[in-house]
């Protein structure tokens, strides 16, 4: 194990030679594009032992990553933002097909108006589309993250793509410090991957990717749920064995001084960081406030959120995307599964930074509270 | 904690001198952080970019508004952008310069003429790491060793050496 | 060559009697063998060939959407290579519409890359599996039911978009025409696209009973018409080399292979004389008379 | 149950599906007039003519692609 | 008037001549197909001066809706399932563009297995777009929406794209009698489109779709939440004026029987239908059973349904859809907006049937709860 | 052709000091004037002219995607001409990636229909605008960050797409390349583009003083360098017709045009005289000694 | 509301009889509903349509399950899908046969030789609309003269012509 | 507030950034050297010079084309 400063991009692609991939299909774009450059480093290096597939488009990458996948390799793959969108088709397929893909995706607000910078609305969009999302918080958990990635996806009970979310610029392009896990530890963690349901082999001849009539398909999309609930016990199995391995401990969600809060602030991804010193902040000056991190968005951790919060008042959830007229898709989430007084935040939208003072001001709109959903952060004239 | 913003013009390595001197400091174990402001510019246009450094685990993630420090790679940039913006009451200012820097008004302003050390010991105007040198050695805030080897395993080869020589100057003349 | 007895697309699919599609599959996979992975775009081949839980396909296949089967076939490609297994054919079978339209650039891509793999486009000159709709394959002057003919219109009013000219220009080892109505040419050039390496393409003229309106009885002369008619060349382009592969003494008029459809019936004399003039040209170019 | 990702492992088990039943006109090969030609097993869109030349109507379809393209006319459709 | 027995696709088709498009850029795809068929026929007979634009793709198709709309025309155009999400991406930068370009959505399954068959995942997953959606209940429905929709996207107050989406088969092939407007009535209801914000003519040079930093995006986005905020009111309007020529009544919702009910069911689109009918013969029996349909999904009509379901006890919600791990979408928007106890039922997804015994047992499962979120119509061996 | 005085582009762009780029831009608006509406994909040209709220656009300009300029092009030409305004230059502007690579669909679906507009390919010869990696169009031996240089590789492994080849086999009647250091002849090319009915395609060849390795005032010295060395080719095709537009007397050798680029330094000799001989068969194809 | 069920191949028509009779069923003054039974079946295999006719509004839409007719466009279908699936009690079955239907069983099965009218009248095989005049007669559910109506209008020109002619011919035979 | 959809109906407004500030070196004109050839007019990526060879300096970026491509070195590039 070596430590080393580096951004949360270069921390994906270090994770992405670590379980060697076999193939690795990818088009680059912003705030993505450095692990796309890394990668093609260590091919061109012989790092890894793969084939870098130099794709025309991001459908193409991520069609490529099926069709590999399919064929019975480790997949790694890595996008962002309107690269994301352009997959949409085939992030649904790769699902139904049980392809255990990975990929990170660098969090980029959509267009348009067209923007490089960060939000979640990318990711968020294809929540429906039965692949797990983990929001990492920083560089660290952006390579941990990544390595858990194969092991619970490629897991016969769950056999899902994962998606790794990683905030574009606000990790991707900060260094800090990361810990670099060695090749043993990982392959011990991690062993090779030998599919059992679908490969694409002369000597097992299968049929991927076949028409499902009325009378089939209602079950092949309730077998992705019975997957998806699966995987709660697996990613909790997994965070295990990485923590006896590697030391480092991981959940689906953070409990960050919930026990005792009157007001638990819900948040994904790099965000939290800045909450966690907020709230140390306002604990100084007596106020009982908690965040809850949610790390594993899909499956929606529904009892690791119940446990936590169950001693609290309230609820703020910010939300870096916003379905219009309803709010964020973490607040929409948490309404329909938890009972509790609920505010929805939106937040950071396109890259507006997201300062102490939103932070405080998101705890200020909770306490007392005028709406149910409010935009923070908004420049004045437009309020 | 102390935050240090650069400003420098696409091109010019800012971004990697806020990245060298995060990784100095995690040698010289304390915890770091850099980022570039995030932006589109191209070669040529102001950039900045920004450094954070403290003894524990740093946690806020957004722009750095008030600098302990201001590290301005080339003097011209002081004319198109405000570079003593949100600076800290006690903050200092150094600049690549080689007049004499007028408009520091209260603020301690040290000033460089990294440009010809550059031009001198590596034969191009290439000043990002050169001025982490007069720094170390201004502020104390991070030692000149790290910083040397950083440079080293940043820039591997001769370039490494020649940038470190240079660097070395300017920790020499400040 | 003696014609292999192995059945690799198996009987009880669903397309219709007399698919020419069907015959083209057969007689691809006749060529290549067991020892081969097949990727398909949606289209009528994919529709009647896997309905859960029945597959016509005894070798591996895959198939995910319409317009990729160009980069799946490059992930496949390139996840049998790097695990050494060289000697597996891999084959991607596009319709028209998969191939010139949709799938176009996720075919370019695969082509540009180098991929050791044959991509074979089964044109039958429109969407059939949707219901005949045009596609950038339909010939001028064809009726179909987004190129209707009409008070304003005679039907398409684009030429056939020149695919294989296309993927010859991007300078890969291999390019060929087929028509299922010649099958030693076309499983001659499906071997030999096998054993070149790297990319290769095939454009196969495949009548569609359904789509062009005939009796499904003569979906092999329908084939044969186009090419005496020269409606259909037959050639190949190894490293940038033409060759003429079906020698035509004399071309019938084009009308002999319109009249006997039911997509062209609607045609005015002058819409045929296009035609014929269209055909004309470019036959002179390749140097038929 | 369906299967993970409805991955179909039974190669070439659509023949199961009896196509025979969509005949409305059955190809009838007179062995006699026959010469062997494989014509009509090369064109045979539904794979239902072997290589002796036995029609297998489970999936013959009755196209009669087989009987036009015969040569010697061998093969006569008939009203089933 | 004339009254006519024909498809919803047909409906449509006729809707489209009506407003006289002048581009139609259309790609087809099962069940849609037919609406670009009867176009396609429209202009080849000379039926409505448009361009009809033989796009290669759905991606192509909305790619040159966007920019005829940003050219200062109005624009038709239609597509179904993996067709809608081929387009995913300029489906968002539509909304963001602000161009009032109107889509039919044929309601079908999405892959991975592939289906041709109905459910509403594929417009649900585009239920973060900015765009507005109709979800018809039949084809009287799909033709007087797609009239509806030209004049509440073109308002000054919303500017955002509609999309009218009916179920795939049930009403896209499915003849039954329709009313067809006259074309003089259309004029009155709705004048030529004169674009105001943006259209690209060489007289009056603009700049559409620019990029916007953080200093502009978030506000740019909140514009769009107002535009979705004040179609609520446009929506209304409008349906008073359609009422007013053309006799015919649609709002936001529609309130079935729900004022004395104590359970309402709430659904959308086609499957309404068969629910009004076992309604009436559970009330029959004495039952207090309501429907609450949405009719107009985006604006989700918060005050609407809270209106309609005041005296209720409980609502079941029936979703074509399934975000895994959730529940469905209307489930969870109405979790998230309404105070009431609440189940969610996931039914005829890929085209399972909904018959009168799938209501039933929605109906029963309310009744008597055992989950929040139920599958009905599974195959036994699966549950 | 005298210059046209009226700039099109504006000042205050955000394109680096050289852009080749924008010298192509300006130049093309020059010859096509104020009765134009421009179309852009994705790339630095768009990121470079738009940042809201400013614009460097003289003439009404939309951006909608990376990979859609062919199609936004149809839409925007649709809709003039159906409203009757023939008269008004519709250009679409993508550079080499949203062109050869994520856009060639839907440019190749545009040229099929016919759609009366010019398409200008900006080619730069990889992604600029996300930081130099590859793109289809990047010459052999190049090191992008997505080819690099590397232990096991000497940068980009596939030679150029040939992209005005394959516009020239989509049948259009008018494709031509040109560079940004023969102005005139750009110009002339644009003009005539304009001036015919139906579409049109220019491959502009144009330096890029980051991208490519070289002080930012030896933009046109690259470009010439291209043409001179026979790396670059001046063409055009009307109606089928293919004919030089520059002839070169005497051309230098290739290591003149590698050696002045950092993306090049990294090559042997070995790759160098591939390189050579990969243009002279190029430059014999077409004639050219 | 009755409920009807039509068997057909690829290719037959059974989905434009489907519709044909709902579109004479509202001629009639009833409402209607018809649809095909949604397959991606190719010309010559087996598919279904339906209608429904009531004198009020169609409400459900679902599959006909129980249906009150089944018309039988082709003896041969008879021996490859139950054409008896779900007939009601009372039902009734109409099937294109020259011979003499024998599985009927307690059901009421009445044969027509719609394929000679066809042949004698049209010159082609297709039976659909003539299924059409047969039902007519034999059920009332739908007056000739809508059926007639409704053929000329879906057919226009000669073929409709023809086509009434030879359905006539079967209402008249019944 | 934002305009709606971003539309910008001030064309050419980049004008108001001023690029020259991006310089480090500075294109000085010789107007008696200058033949008048417009190649620096032709070539400027910043349309700075205009077509009496007044060189505006708040955008000139200073790349030095116009001085390398000048064929009578008239334009010479000197340190700002
Ligand atoms: C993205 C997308 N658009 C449209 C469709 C609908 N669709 C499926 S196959 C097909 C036509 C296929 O035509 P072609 O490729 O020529 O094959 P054929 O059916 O003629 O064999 C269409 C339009 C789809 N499945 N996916
Ligand atoms: C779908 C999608 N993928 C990737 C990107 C990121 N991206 C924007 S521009 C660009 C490269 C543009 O390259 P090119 O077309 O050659 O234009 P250039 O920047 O060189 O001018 C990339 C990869 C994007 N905006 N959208
Ligand atoms: S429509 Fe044509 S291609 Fe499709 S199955 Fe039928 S005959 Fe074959
Ligand atoms: S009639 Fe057609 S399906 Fe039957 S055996 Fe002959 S060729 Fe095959
Ligand atoms: S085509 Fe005729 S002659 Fe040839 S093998 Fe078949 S039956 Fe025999
Ligand atoms: S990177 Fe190249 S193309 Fe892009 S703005 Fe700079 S010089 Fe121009
Ligand atoms: S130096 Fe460059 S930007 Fe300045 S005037 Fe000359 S060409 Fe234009
Ligand atoms: S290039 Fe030189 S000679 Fe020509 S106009 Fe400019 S300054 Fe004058
Ligand atoms: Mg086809
Ligand atoms: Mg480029």
């Amino acid at each position: 194990m070596t430590k080393e400063v580096m951004t949360a991009n270069k921390a994906v692609a270090e994770a992405a030679r670590l379980v060697k991939p076999k193939v690795i299909p990818v088009f680059p774009i912003t705030p993505q594009t450095s692990i796309s450059e890394y990668l093609a480093q260590y091919v061109a290096d012989g790092d890894i032992d793969a084939k870098y597939v130099k794709v025309e488009s991001e459908h193409s990458a991520i069609s490529a990553a099926v069709g590999a996948s399919g064929a019975g390799v480790r997949v790694f793959t890595a996008t962002s933002s309107q690269g994301l969108m352009l997959m949409h088709e085939i992030i649904f397929a790769a699902a139904g097909m049980r392809v255990p893909i990975v990929m990170a995706n660098a969090n980029r607000a959509i267009s348009a108006p067209l923007s490089i910078w960060n939000d979640q609305q990318d990711s968020i969009a294809q929540r429906d589309a039965g692949w797990l999302q983990t929001y990492v918080e920083d560089a660290q958990d952006a390579l941990d993250s990544t390595l858990m990635a194969y092991k619970i996806s490629e897991n016969d009970d769950v056999l899902l793509p994962s998606m790794v979310c990683l905030d574009g610029f606000i990790l991707t392009h900060t260094v800090e410090p990361v810990d670099i896990p060695n090749q043993e530890d990982v392959n011990k963690f991690l062993p090779s991957y030998n599919p059992k349901h679908s490969f694409l082999d002369p000597k097992e001849p299968m049929t991927l990717g076949a028409l499902a009539d009325p009378g089939y398909y209602f079950e092949a999309r309730h077998a992705i749920e019975i997957g998806m609930e699966k995987s709660i016990d697996v990613i909790k199995k997994t965070c295990k064995e990485f923590e006896e391995i590697f030391g480092r401990k991981y959940d689906l969600v953070e409990n960050y001084k919930c026990d005792d809060a009157e007001i638990v602030l819900v948040a994904m991804g790099s965000v939290c960081s800045t909450i966690k010193a907020v709230i140390d902040e306002l604990r100084e000056e007596g106020e009982k406030i908690g965040l809850l991190k949610i790390r594993v968005y899909r499956p929606f951790p529904v009892d690791e959120i119940n446990d936590a919060i169950k001693n609290c008042k309230k609820l703020s959830i910010l939300d870096k995307n916003i379905t219009f007229g309803i709010g964020g898709a973490l607040y929409s989430d948490i309404k329909a599964k938890i009972n509790k007084e609920t505010y929805g935040f939106i937040i950071g939208l396109g890259g507006r930074d997201i300062t102490p003072d939103t932070i405080k001001e998101v705890y200020e709109k909770t306490k007392n509270p005028e709406k149910d959903v409010t935009w923070v952060g908004l420049k004045k004239e437009d309020d | 904690m102390i935050e240090i913003r650069f400003h420098g013009r696409g091109g010019q390595g800012a971004v990697t001198a806020a990245e060298i001197l995060a990784k100095a400091a995690f040698k010289d174990g304390k915890y770091a952080q850099a980022f570039p402001f995030f932006g589109v510019e191209r070669r040529g246009a102001p950039v900045m970019a920004f450094t954070r450094i403290d003894d524990e685990p740093i946690r806020i993630r957004y722009q750095v508004y008030n600098p302990n420090y201001v590290l301005v790679l080339d003097d011209g940039l002081t004319h198109v952008v405000d570079v003593f913006s949100g600076l800290k009451d006690n903050g200092k200012i150094i600049v690549n310069t080689d007049e004499d820097f007028k408009n520091g008004g209260d603020t301690e302003v040290y000033e460089i003429d990294a440009t010809k050390i550059a031009l001198d010991t590596l034969g191009i105007n290439i000043v990002n790491t050169i001025i982490l040198g007069y720094f170390a050695k201004k502020t104390g805030e991070v030692s000149i060793e790290s910083i040397i080897e950083v440079i080293k395993e940043v820039f591997p080869g001769k370039i490494g050496e020649k940038n470190a020589t240079a660097t070395m100057k300017a920790y020499e003349m400040a | 060559m003696k014609l292999p007895e192995e059945e690799l697309l198996s009987s009880g699919h669903r397309g219709c009697a007399g698919c020419g599609a069907s015959i083209g599959v057969r007689l691809a996979l006749k060529a290549l063998g067991r020892n081969t992975v097949a990727i398909s775009a949606t289209g009528c081949l994919e529709v009647m060939t896997t309905p859960y839980p029945e597959t016509s396909w005894e070798i591996p296949w895959i198939h995910v959407a319409f317009e990729n089967a160009g980069a799946v076939a490059s992930g496949v490609e390139s996840a049998l290579r790097i695990q050494g297994k060289d000697d597996v054919n891999v084959v991607a079978f596009g319709g028209d519409g998969g191939t010139v339209d949709i799938g176009l650039q996720s075919l370019s891509g695969a082509m540009e890359r180098g991929h050791n793999l044959i991509y074979i486009c089964y044109d039958n000159e429109a969407y059939m599996n949707t219901g005949i709709q045009r596609s950038g394959a339909t010939p001028f002057g064809a009726s179909t039911t987004t190129s209707p003919q009409g008070k304003n219109s005679f039907g398409e009013d684009q030429h056939k978009k020149d695919m294989p000219m296309i993927m010859a220009a991007h300078g890969i080892p291999y390019v060929a025409t087929a028509s299922i109505s010649y099958p030693q040419d076309f499983m001659k050039k499906v071997k030999k696209a096998a054993e070149i390496d790297g990319p290769a393409y095939i454009h196969l003229n495949q009548p569609c009973t359904t789509g062009w309106g005939y009796d499904s009885s003569k979906t092999i002369e329908l084939g044969k018409l186009a090419v005496e008619t020269g409606a259909w060349i037959l050639y190949e382009i190894e490293n940038g080399e033409f060759n003429l592969t079906h020698n035509l003494r004399k071309r019938k008029p084009v009308t002999d292979y319109l009249g006997a459809q039911k997509r062209f019936k609607h045609l005015q004399d002058k819409e045929k004389e296009e035609i014929q003039k269209y055909i004309d040209a470019q036959c002179a170019k390749v140097g038929i008379e | 149950m369906v299967s993970t990702g409805c991955v179909i492992k039974d190669p070439g088990n659509s023949k199961k599906n009896k196509t025979g039943s969509w005949r409305t006109f059955k190809p009838v090969l007179d062995k006699e007039k026959c010469i062997g030609c494989d014509k009509c097993v090369m064109f045979c869109p539904d794979a239902a003519i072997n290589k002796d030349h036995d029609i297998n109507y489970d999936y013959c379809k009755g196209c009669g692609i087989c009987s036009a393209e015969c040569p010697v006319k061998a093969i006569e459709m008939i009203k089933e």
